[in-house]
């Protein structure tokens, strides 16, 4: 029994496995990556864990997308897809803008590997 | 009318820049902006006023949605506070700004910057106002993102890398607060700040609680720049158009701590987060390093936006100090030194804009001999130590007054050592420059120097004046300060 | 890709479909998943196949990015209008209730219908401006 | 009442507005100098007008402003600053005259900054003298500081930018490390800042608290110079003369003394000064008295001797207020009014010596007697009021001085008093013998008689001044007597 509880608890909380994760996994690419581009890809995967932590504990098991029916009870909440479609599109934009800045860094320094851009300018 | 002022404050300014960005004509959009930022503050403003009139909260109900459902646009005497600075920051810095931005911003992108600024500045109000923590998030984004477009927007190559370097961290920063969040609410299961916070109270010492509190707190630490979060700030500041500077270094990092403020002291609540938990000992001991790793930092800088930012990283130590203080005095002399710090840094920074124009760099070697041909710029600046300093007659002084107040009511007498210490290295980085200005002679082969235009000049002025007659005159910001702080405290004890 | 017949044939092929799929989601964005930001992702991706066949300067034959910087704050300002028209109306900002003098449901549909129409413009059309942006840099 | 209140606004109104006038003068010497005169007299007037009701026993006072709550912005004159502001006021004239002719003569620039400041340093100086609180004592004190420094840097050279960093890093720091959280701690302990006959310091606060409350008071004021913080004052000596008139005689050192005194007996109150955990200021006092003395015997540089010889003489008054009896601080009132008398003097004789003959040193003004016999008869009665011989005004401070040490059978006082006085007669009689019986040893470099017909005009009238001060002393004796009246 006691076995069977510990793998409870593990695939139970599998989603948040997951996000946890995803979250170190994006914040140790964010830290020890020197190209932009990889970091701006940590960056998505960090906030990609976002999405799971909060469409997770809206879906309900046999529930339904919640239109009013005569047919269904049970109806996941919708709340958590609505933000997430709006986190998702805050990533998508700063993912956007992130890319648009390492273009025009490329351009001005000629590199995107941080360790270039940042140690060959005197920020004084 | 008057009852849709919070949804009109935040929609205009969007609308507007939805406008700006169509047109793009320079002198259309930015009279559209000024008009509509001038809006704001009257709109935020009126609200304020009405919430001290009648000593009820403003709520709305957008969509019609009623909370915890809906998102709730929520303005108490706080918000009100923050929503007028805010405003009147954003109008200021329009007329400061728009010579210097004709100058260090391409021609074709000026209806953009325009466009970037109205959106900034709608998403600060929107944190401001809303009572919802997600939509605090979107507004948050908002504001970011359109920041760091502006900080991109700097003529020098390095303010794309600085805006690059804000993105990264910016998000992160939004993207911990945002799981925070999240994890509170798997918990309770609504978002509204209000709701979240009683339905928190039985939860409270749950792991879940803690960790969101934690993930909310480390996140928004990034974006007040709280040392050791602070690496972001300098490179930023540094490099944006000097208008964008203004703006940046006077709200983007206000509106966090307001932030701050509204999770420890409505949603968590005084009674949790300041008297079981360990925040305000790691906030104190990260003020007092901030205050001083910021103000040693600024002494050997050749750059003055980057000492003026160093600096700022400071003030924000003194900010989150009189939180740590824990008491009312403490404070409200954190809620003062918010409003006093923007309008002064604020005003400082826009002289340094005036310096960029005319000198055509911001280090500090290429300043000599500023002093006698731009008394007024000069001057300003002599006047902006001051206050900086805390010289008494000046808004720094009632700041560190109140600090030093609720350091003593704990018993502190080493914090009012410290803060006066500090007071001392202030005056040394702000001497170095003076110094510079007015007893070093202009090389023979330097430009000739004059005055920046009237328009920065005169409000900088103003700015700085009020330094002055806030310094004397505190029913204003210490009278709001303290009825806000009652609110703050009284809500949770 | 001038060589590629297959690939211009098939895509050529798919793209009506594409577009006839978002405007799918867009519409039972009412009934199910869907709505505004899913159709106009699909949207733009169809432009973006589109693009990626035959060649940048075709697709910006077809769709300017002139046209696209007019068309994003377009969509904010058809959302925008929906909130200002409740305001003239008597409601609050984005109260959809108030659209419909006799139904309050009949004015949920009519504003969401609206506002989403307004989300699919801005973000379909920032979309492909992101992909232009990127992908005319260098030339 | 009201009109007297009205006067107090008019002490500080009229310098500040007389400032603004001559810096709208530009470059108009004529003008500016008249504005300086007729404000300067303006000034005088009023101040005298206050002083026969102050003496009647009158407290005029304003209306207080408040800052913040329990923090406000208050002028009362009391005995003590009614004698401060006669003495500013009156040497305010005579310096604008001698200004005139010693800034003309020696042709420095930037004249209209320096009347300037110089206005806006006796506005400062009146809110010393009238503030009726702690705060606002604080406020002026640093606006003194601020407004002297751009008078110090005058000249703009490496020496002036040195001396400048040294005078404004000395005070500023000194004000906000020491005198600034002391201002506040009194302000928590007491619950209030106004000036109050028997201190506003509760009774039965520890001794430790009281000895820290004194030390930051002490060193926190540090145009009091008492050692180790008066480098400043040798620092400031790059100034041009008259500032140095300014900053020893007239405004900023006085405004030390007073503030010392002020804060011993309104803020401490006697009875408590002079308990146990505050004695200790009286030795560091008699340390610096003496010390100074002896390093102004191995200066050759006039004005530097001159400097260390203030201070010494501020730390008797410092000494003085220490001893916390009435006789005391009777002698402390005193010796301030003389010291202002006889050093600016003093000084003004330098500066005269420097305009007619470019000396600054010592060991050339043998035989300069004989050329400029005005100048050293003034610099003699000078020298003899610092000595403290009669008949002048020296001899009335130290003989209250004297007077309280022996009351309290006080032998370190004494002692110090003694040997100091034997230090002074060291230091200044040589420069006297040398320039009378001397031959002259250095030919100067032209021929040269008196100074400019102001500046001998002005330091004849202070030196008139200290002699007439020991002959009529009814005035600031009385006001130095009803200072303590109250407190007896």
């Amino acid at each position: 029994m006691e076995g069977l509880n510990e793998l409870a608890f593990v695939l139970g909380g599998v989603n948040h496995w997951i996000t946890v994760f995803l979250i170190m996994a994006g914040l140790y690419i964010i830290v020890s990556r020197s190209n932009m581009i990889k970091k701006l890809v940590g960056l998505s995967i960090f906030q990609t864990s976002v999405y799971l932590l909060y469409v997770s504990p809206g879906k309900i098991i046999g529930g339904t997308a919640p239109i009013i029916s005569d047919d269904f009870t049970v109806y996941s909440n919708p709340l958590p897809h609505v933000l997430i479609l709006t986190a998702i599109v805050v990533g998508v934009a700063t993912l956007a803008l992130g890319l648009a800045l390492v273009i025009r860094i490329n351009e001005a320094y000629g590199s995107i590997e941080e360790d270039d851009v940042y140690s060959g300018e005197d920020w004084n | 009318m008057l009852d849709q002022l919070p949804a009109i404050i935040i929609a205009v300014p969007l609308i507007a820049a939805a406008v700006c960005a169509l047109i793009r004509n320079e002198t259309v959009c930015w009279l559209i902006a000024l008009v509509v930022a001038f809006a704001s503050f009257v709109g935020s403003a009126t609200m304020l006023g009405q919430v001290q009139k009648y000593g009820e909260d403003i709520s709305y109900k957008l969509g019609g949605w009623a909370p915890p459902v809906g998102i709730e646009y929520k303005v108490d005497l706080l918000a009100g506070y923050v929503l007028v600075l805010v405003s009147l920051i954003a109008t200021a810095v329009l007329i400061y700004g728009r010579q210097s931005v004709k100058l260090e911003i391409k021609k074709n992108l000026h209806g953009w910057y325009y466009t970037m600024y109205l959106l900034c500045m709608c998403g600060l109000l929107g944190i401001v106002i809303t009572g919802d923590a997600f939509n605090a998030f979107v507004f948050m984004e908002i504001s970011s993102l359109s920041m760091y477009t502006l900080i991109a927007l700097g003529k020098d190559r390095r303010a794309v890398a600085a805006a690059y370097q804000y993105l990264v961290m910016g998000t992160i920063g939004a993207t911990m607060y945002i799981i925070g969040v999240g994890l509170l609410f798997t918990i309770t299961g609504t978002l509204n700040m209000a709701d979240l916070a009683m339905r928190l109270v039985p939860l409270l010492d749950t792991p879940a609680a803690i960790a969101g509190m934690a993930f909310i707190i480390v996140g928004l630490s990034l974006k007040i720049a709280l040392f050791p979060l602070h690496l972001w700030l300098p490179n930023a500041y540094a490099f944006a158009p000097s208008a964008v500077t203004s703006f940046l270094a006077a709200t983007a990092t206000k509106v966090s701590i307001y932030l701050l403020m509204r999770y420890l002291y409505t949603v968590f609540g005084f009674g949790f987060s300041i008297e079981r938990t360990p925040i305000p000992e790691v906030i104190m001991v990260l003020s007092l390093l901030a205050i001083f790793a910021g103000s040693f930092t600024a002494l050997f800088q050749e750059n003055i936006k980057r000492m003026l930012a160093y600096s700022s990283v400071a003030q924000i130590g003194y900010i989150t100090l009189g939180i740590a203080l824990a008491n009312a005095t403490g404070l409200t002399g954190s809620l003062v030194h918010i409003f006093n710090h923007a309008v002064m840094k604020g005003a400082l920074f826009m002289l340094v804009g005036g310096i960029a124009m005319q000198v055509g760099t911001v280090r500090l070697s290429d300043m000599a001999g500023a002093g006698k041909a731009m008394p007024l710029t000069m001057f300003g600046f002599v006047l902006g130590g001051f206050s900086m300093i805390g010289v008494p007659g000046t808004v720094g002084f009632v700041s560190k007054w109140y600090l030093a107040m609720g350091a003593l009511e704990n018993g502190w007498w080493w914090i009012v050592a410290l803060l006066m210490l500090s007071s001392l290295l202030v005056l040394v980085y702000m001497g170095r420059v003076i110094e510079v200005a007015f007893f070093r002679e202009r090389p023979v082969d330097a430009i000739p120097l004059k005055e920046a235009p009237k328009s920065m000049i005169v409000t900088a002025w103003v700015f700085l004046l009020a330094c002055v007659y806030l310094g004397f005159d505190t029913s204003f910001t210490v009278g709001v300060a303290e009825q806000a702080v009652n609110v703050l405290l009284g809500g949770a004890q | 890709m001038r060589g590629h017949l297959i690939l211009r044939v098939v895509s050529k092929i798919l793209i009506p479909f594409l577009l006839m799929f978002a405007l799918y989601v867009q519409f039972h964005g009412d009934f199910g998943p869907g709505g505004g930001f899913q159709a106009g992702v699909i949207v733009a991706a169809a432009f973006v196949l589109y693009a990626l066949i035959f060649g940048l300067r075709a697709m910006q034959k077809i769709i300017s990015p002139a046209l696209l910087e007019i068309a994003v704050p377009l969509g904010v300002l058809i959302y925008a209008g929906v909130g200002v028209y409740t305001w003239i109306l008597g409601g609050n900002f984005l109260d959809y209730n108030m659209l419909d003098s006799h139904d309050p449901s009949h004015g949920q549909h009519l504003g969401v219908l609206l506002v989403e129409a307004g989300v699919l413009l801005t973000v379909s059309s920032t979309m492909l401006l992101i992909f232009y942006t990127f992908a005319g840099r260098g030339r | 009442m009201t009109d007297l209140s009205l006067f107090i606004v008019a002490a500080m109104l009229i310098p500040a507005v007389g400032a603004g006038l001559i810096a709208s003068s530009g470059s108009r010497p004529n003008v500016r100098e008249a504005y300086t005169l007729v404000t300067a007299a303006l000034l005088f007037g009023v101040v005298f007008l206050l002083v026969p009701s102050v003496l009647q026993g009158a407290r005029p006072a304003t209306e207080g402003f408040d800052l913040l709550p329990g923090l406000s912005i208050q002028f009362v004159i009391e005995p003590l600053g009614m004698i401060f502001a006669m003495i500013a006021s009156t040497l305010w004239i005579v310096n604008s005259i001698y200004s005139i002719g010693y800034m003309r003569e020696n042709k420095e620039n930037k004249q209209t900054i320096f009347y300037t400041c110089f206005a806006i340093a006796i506005a400062s100086t009146m809110g010393i003298a009238f503030a009726g609180n702690l705060f606002t004592l604080f406020l002026f004190y640093e606006a003194l500081t601020l407004s002297t420094y751009p008078l110090v840097t005058h000249k703009g050279n490496d020496d002036a930018k040195a001396g400048g960093r040294m005078y404004l890093g000395i005070l500023l720091s000194t004000s906000v490390l020491f005198l600034l959280p002391a201002v506040i701690a009194t302000y928590f302990i007491a619950g209030t800042g106004d000036f109050t006959v028997g201190g506003i310091i509760p009774e039965g606060e520890s001794p430790y608290l009281i000895a820290a409350l004194s030390i930051l008071f002490i060193y926190g004021i540090g145009k009091a110079a008492v050692m180790p913080v008066h480098r400043w004052l040798p620092a400031a000596m790059v100034a041009p003369t008259p500032v140095s008139a300014l900053l020893h005689a007239v405004a900023v050192v006085k405004a030390g003394v007073f503030s010392v005194v002020k804060v011993i007996v309104y803020v401490f109150g006697l009875d408590l000064f002079s308990g146990d955990a505050t004695s200790w200021v009286v030795y560091a006092a008699g340390f610096t008295v003496l010390v100074a003395s002896i390093i102004a015997l191995g200066q050759d540089n006039l004005k530097r001797r001159l400097a260390y010889s203030t201070v010494s003489q501020l730390s008797y008054v410092v000494l003085a207020a220490a001893m916390a009896t009435p006789l005391a601080i009777i002698g402390a009132a005193m010796h301030i009014t003389a010291h202002a008398f006889g050093k600016i003097t003093l000084f003004f004789a330098a500066g005269s010596i420097y305009t007619a003959a470019h000396k600054t040193e010592i060991s050339q003004l043998n035989g300069i007697g004989k050329r400029m016999p005005f100048t050293m008869a003034a610099f003699t009665i000078g020298a003899l009021s610092m000595i403290g011989v009669p008949p002048t005004a020296g001899f009335l401070g130290k003989w209250y001085i004297l007077s309280a040490a022996m009351e309290l059978k006080d032998w370190f006082v004494l002692f110090v008093i003694f040997v100091s006085t034997l230090l002074n007669t060291g230091y200044f009689v040589p420069i006297i013998y040398r320039a009378f019986f001397k031959a002259e040893n250095v030919p100067p470099a032209h021929e040269h008689g008196e100074a400019p017909w102001p500046v001998v005009l002005a330091l004849s009238l202070t030196a008139l001044g200290t002699l007439a001060l020991f002959i009529f002393p009814e005035v600031p004796l009385a006001l130095a007597k009803a200072l303590v009246g109250q407190i007896l």
